[in-house]
C-alpha cells in the first residue's frame, strides 16, 4: 500500500473525532441564531459561552476577552487595523517584524498606504528579534508592536514575555500572533503582558474558518468587520457556532494532553533534525535548536536542490510536507522568513519545512530518514549547481 | 435571557388591572421608548391597601410592574417610597443591564403615584430621582 | 407534546442533510490545506473549485469572479471599505439607504468617520427607494451605490435591474446585499448590471460562518483581510473548505427547488397576513403585498402591545418568531427600517417578524392564527396605552 505520511501540520489539522461529535449536533438540531431572544436559542447561546470559557482558561483571560473571528488571518487584520484606526489621534507608528506571517505584514503595508508609518525589525541567524532594537524603535508616536509568538516556518520562539514587559513598560499596545503556539505550547497572556492575541481553530485540530482575538479588557479597538450587535458589537455577523463550539473542544482536549505532546514531538523532531544533517552533507537547519524551537517544526536547506522539486519527490514516496507557508505557494518568490535569517536566495530556494502532529509515529520519521537522503542524491547528481 | 421569576411574572402578571377610584395614580414612560406603565393605589391609614396597573412594554417591564405591585401592596407610603428599581430587579433575581432601565419604570411609576396622592391630599411632595440620576450608563435617545 | 415550529428563517437556516453529508469528508478525510502543492490536497482544491462553479452558474457569473468569505456581513465591509480604499482617488462619496443592515450601515459610518461623505437614501411607506432620489444623488465623487437586494425586516425588493442599469450608465459601481434573496429568487448579475454581490450561507440551508462576494472582472477593490495568496490575493486565510463546500451544495439544491418554494411560500406568507389582519384590529401590515415582497416575509405591527412581550408568549406556545432583526435584539431602539418607512416609535415597538422556509406547513401557519389572536387580546387588555 502506498504511504500517506502528513507532515505539514503547521499548514492544517484534521478535525479530531471528539470534536466533530461535539460540532455535529449543531449543524442542524441547535441551529438557532444564538442573538435570537426564544428559548430555542439558550442551546447555541450557552455552546458559544461554554467555548469562550475554555479559550479563556486556557490563555488565562477572562471569558469577556475573547472575540470569535473567522480565523487566524482575520485576527490579525483586526489587530493590526483596528488598533491603528482606533488609536491614530495618539500616534501612527507601528512596529512589527520582517518575519511574520503575511496576515501581518500585508496588513501594516496597507497602512502604510493610509497614513501610518512600520517599522519592521530585523532578526538574527536564528530568526529572533533583538530586544534593544524594539527599545530603540518605540517613539511617543507608537501605538501598536505586534510580534509572533512563534514563526511559522522555522519555529523560533520569540522572547514574548520580555516584549510584553517592555510595551507595558512603554505604554504601548502588544499583539502577538500566536497562531502556531495555542494548544501546543503554555501561553498565559496576564504574566505575558500580551494586550491582544490571534488564534486559528485548525491549527489545533478544530475546524478551519474558525479563529479568535483576544483582546484585553480596556483596549481600544476599532471593528474589523462592522454591523450587528454580535460579540459586543465588536465584531458582526451570525455566529459560526459549530465552528466555535469545536474551536472551544479543540483547544480544551489539546490542552489536556499538551505536556505529553511537547515531550513527544520534540524527541521526534531532533530525531528528524539529526538524522538529516548527519545523513545528508550540505545542509543548514533553519531556527533555532533546543526549546526557543517549537516542538514539532524542521525547516532544513540542501544546497543544490530546489525546495519544490523535494516536495514533489517527497509526495511521490507519500510524505506531505511544504516549502516554506502553504499560502505563499504559488508564488516564485524565496521566503521572506529564509533571506531574513539571512540564507542565500539559492538556500532560502532549497528549503523544506516537515512539521509533526498528532499521528505523526517514529516509523514515520525513520521512513522519512530513509528515503530523503537517496531524494537528494539523485536530484543533485542532475543538478548543475552542484558538485561533489 | 431572563430569570425563571421574570418569565413567571411576565406569563402571569399579578395584580392587573385598573382601580376606577384610586387614591394615587403615576404614569410614566413613553411610547417612543416603546414602555408605558400606569399604576393606581387606593391609600387607607397611609397603608398601601390596593394596587393595580397597566404596563405596555417588554417582558421586563411587565415583570418589573407585577413584581413591585407586590412588593408595595400592604406597606405604609414611607415603606413603598423606599423601594428602589434596584429592589425591583433584586426581587426578580436580576434583569439584563439593558433592561434595568423597565425596573426604573416600576419605581418612577411608584413614585409618581405616591405623589399624586399626596398632591391630593395637600401635603408636601417627595422628591423623585430622575430617570437619568438612575441609569447612568444608559442611554436614551429619544 | 409542546409544539416547535421555527418562523425566524431570515435569522438563520439549519443545515440540510444533503449538504451536511456532502460536508462531512472535509473535516477529517479531505482536510488538506487546499494551497498546498502535495497530491494530498487535490481533494480539498476540487471541492473549492466545484462550490465556487456552482455559485457562479446560479447568479450567472464567472466562476473567477466568486470569492469566498466569513459570511454576509463581512462580505458587505469588504465591499463598501474595498471599494472605498481602493477608488479614493477617484472620489469620496457613497450612497446607500436608510434600511440597509447594519452590516452596511455601519461600514458606512465607519467610513464617513475616515474621510468619505455617505448618502442615505430615503425609502417610500412600502420600503422602495425611489430611482429619481438615486439619479439626483449620484455626482462626480461619487464611486459606490449599495443598495440592498431585499430586506431582511419587511421584505421590500428593490428594483435592482433599473438600479444596475442608472449605475451602469453613470459608471458608478453597484453592490448589492442579496443576502435575503441568493436561493430564494432568481439572480442575474449580468442582465442586472450588479458589480458586487454579498451572500451568505446560512441563510439558504447551507453552514454559518461562510459566505461570498461576487466581484466583478475589472473592479478595482482593496482587501479587507489581507495576508496569503488565497482567492486570488484578494481574500486571505486558510480556506474553510467544509463550509465552502456546503455553501456550495446548498445553492444548488436552493436553485432546483426554487420556483416551486417560491409558489409555496407565498401562498403560506399570504394566509399568515390575511388571517391575521382579518383577526386582529388595528394592525399594520409592514412592507409590499405581492410580487415586490419576499415569498417568506411577514411583518406587522400591532397597536398597543410591544414586540418582545409578543415574542415570548409565542415562544411558551412554541412559536419562535423575532422583532426586527436578531441582531440587533437587546437594543432599546426601535427598528431603524420600520422608523424609515414611516412607522411611529409606537407601532415600530409593536412589530413582530414570521419568516417561513422549508419546514414551514400550512398547519403551522393555521396554528399561529388561531393563537396568535388569543395573545394579543390578553396582552392588549393590560396595556394603558389600549381602549376598545
Ligand atoms: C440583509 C442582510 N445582510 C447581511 C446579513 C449578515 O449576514 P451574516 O450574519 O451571515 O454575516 C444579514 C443577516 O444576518 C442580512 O439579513
Ligand atoms: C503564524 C500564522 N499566522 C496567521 C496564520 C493565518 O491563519 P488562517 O489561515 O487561519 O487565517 C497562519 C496560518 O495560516 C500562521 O501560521
Ligand atoms: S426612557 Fe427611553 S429608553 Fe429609558
Ligand atoms: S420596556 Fe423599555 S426596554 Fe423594557
Amino acid at each position: 500500500m502506498k504511504k500517506s505520511i502528513y507532515m505539514d501540520y503547521a499548514a492544517t489539522t484534521f478535525v479530531r473525532q471528539e470534536v466533530l461529535d461535539e460540532i455535529l449536533p449543531y449543524f442542524k438540531d441547535y441551529y438557532s441564531n444564538p442573538s435570537s431572544l426564544y428559548s430555542f436559542a439558550e442551546d447555541s447561546k450557552k455552546a458559544i459561552k461554554l467555548a469562550r470559557q475554555r479559550v479563556a482558561s486556557v490563555i488565562n483571560s477572562k471569558e469577556e476577552e475573547i472575540y470569535f473571528t473567522s480565523g487566524g488571518s482575520e485576527s490579525d487584520n483586526w489587530a493590526i487595523k483596528g488598533i491603528a484606526f482606533a488609536n491614530k489621534d495618539k500616534g501612527n507608528h507601528i512596529i512589527t517584524s520582517q518575519i511574520e506571517h503575511h496576515a501581518v505584514l500585508n496588513a501594516a503595508k496597507f497602512l502604510e498606504k493610509n497614513g501610518f508609518t512600520v517599522t519592521y525589525l530585523p532578526v538574527d541567524s536564528d530568526g529572533f528579534i533583538k530586544l534593544e532594537d524594539l527599545r530603540n524603535a518605540i517613539t511617543d508616536k507608537t501605538i501598536l508592536v505586534s510580534i509572533m509568538f512563534a514563526n511559522n516556518e522555522i519555529g523560533t520562539i520569540e522572547p514574548i514575555s520580555e516584549i510584553g514587559k517592555l510595551c507595558k513598560e512603554k505604554g504601548v499596545y502588544f499583539h502577538t500572533d500566536a497562531v502556531q503556539v495555542v494548544g501546543h505550547l503554555p501561553i498565559d497572556v496576564e504574566s505575558m503582558n500580551i494586550d491582544l492575541l490571534s488564534m486559528s481553530g485548525h491549527k489545533f485540530y478544530g475546524p478551519k474558518g474558525v479563529g479568535v482575538l483576544y483582546v484585553k479588557k480596556g483596549v481600544k479597538i476599532e471593528n474589523l468587520i462592522h454591523g450587528g450587535a454580535q460579540e459586543k458589537g465588536k465584531r458582526a455577523s451570525t455566529e459560526n457556532v459549530p465552528g466555535i463550539v469545536g474551536l472551544g473542544k479543540a483547544i480544551e482536549i489539546a490542552q489536556s494532553e499538551q505536556n505529553f505532546e511537547i515531550k513527544r514531538l520534540t524527541a521526534l523532531r531532533d530525531k528528524l533534525i539529526d538524522g538529516i544533517l548527519n545523513k545528508v552533507s550540505n545542509t543548514k537547519l533553519n531556527g533555532p535548536t533546543g526549546n526557543l524551537r517549537l516542538p514539532n517544526n524542521v525547516n532544513i536547506s540542501f544546497l543544490g536542490v530546489e525546495g519544490e522539486t523535494l516536495l514533489f519527490d517527497l509526495d511521490d514516496a507519500g510524505v506531505f510536507v511544504s516549502t516554506g507557508s502553504a499560502c505563499a505557494s504559488g508564488s516564485l518568490e524565496p521566503s521572506h522568513v529564509l533571506l531574513s535569517i539571512g540564507l542565500s536566495h539559492e538556500l532560502a530556494h532549497g528549503s523544506i519545512r516537515l512539521t509533526l502532529g498528532l499521528n505523526t509515529t517514529e516509523e514515520d520519521v525513520d521512513y522519512v530518514l530513509e528515503i530523503l537522503p537517496k531524494i537528494i542524491e539523485k536530484r543533485r547528481a542532475m543538478s548543475p549547481i552542484w558538485s561533489e | 435571557m431572563y430569570s425563571e421569576k421574570v418569565m413567571d411574572h411576565f406569563r402571569n402578571p399579578r395584580n392587573v388591572g385598573i382601580i376606577s377610584d384610586a387614591d394615587g395614580i403615576g404614569e410614566v414612560g413613553n411610547p417612543r421608548c416603546g414602555d408605558i406603565m400606569k399604576v393606581y393605589i387606593k391609600v387607607k391609614d397611609n397603608i398601601i391597601e390596593d394596587v393595580k396597573y397597566e404596563t405596555y412594554g417588554c417582558a421586563s417591564a411587565i415583570a418589573s410592574s407585577s413584581i413591585a405591585s407586590e412588593l408595595i401592596k400592604g406597606k405604609t407610603l414611607e415603606e413603598a417610597w423606599k423601594i428602589t428599581n434596584k429592589a425591583v430587579a433584586e426581587a426578580l433575581d436580576g434583569l439584563p443591564p439593558i433592561k434595568m432601565h423597565c425596573s426604573v419604570l416600576a419605581e418612577e411609576a411608584i413614585h409618581k403615584a405616591i405623589n399624586d396622592y399626596r398632591k391630593s391630599h395637600n401635603l408636601e411632595l417627595w422628591e423623585e430621582r430622575t430617570h437619568a440620576e438612575v441609569i447612568k450608563e444608559h442611554q436614551c435617545n429619544n
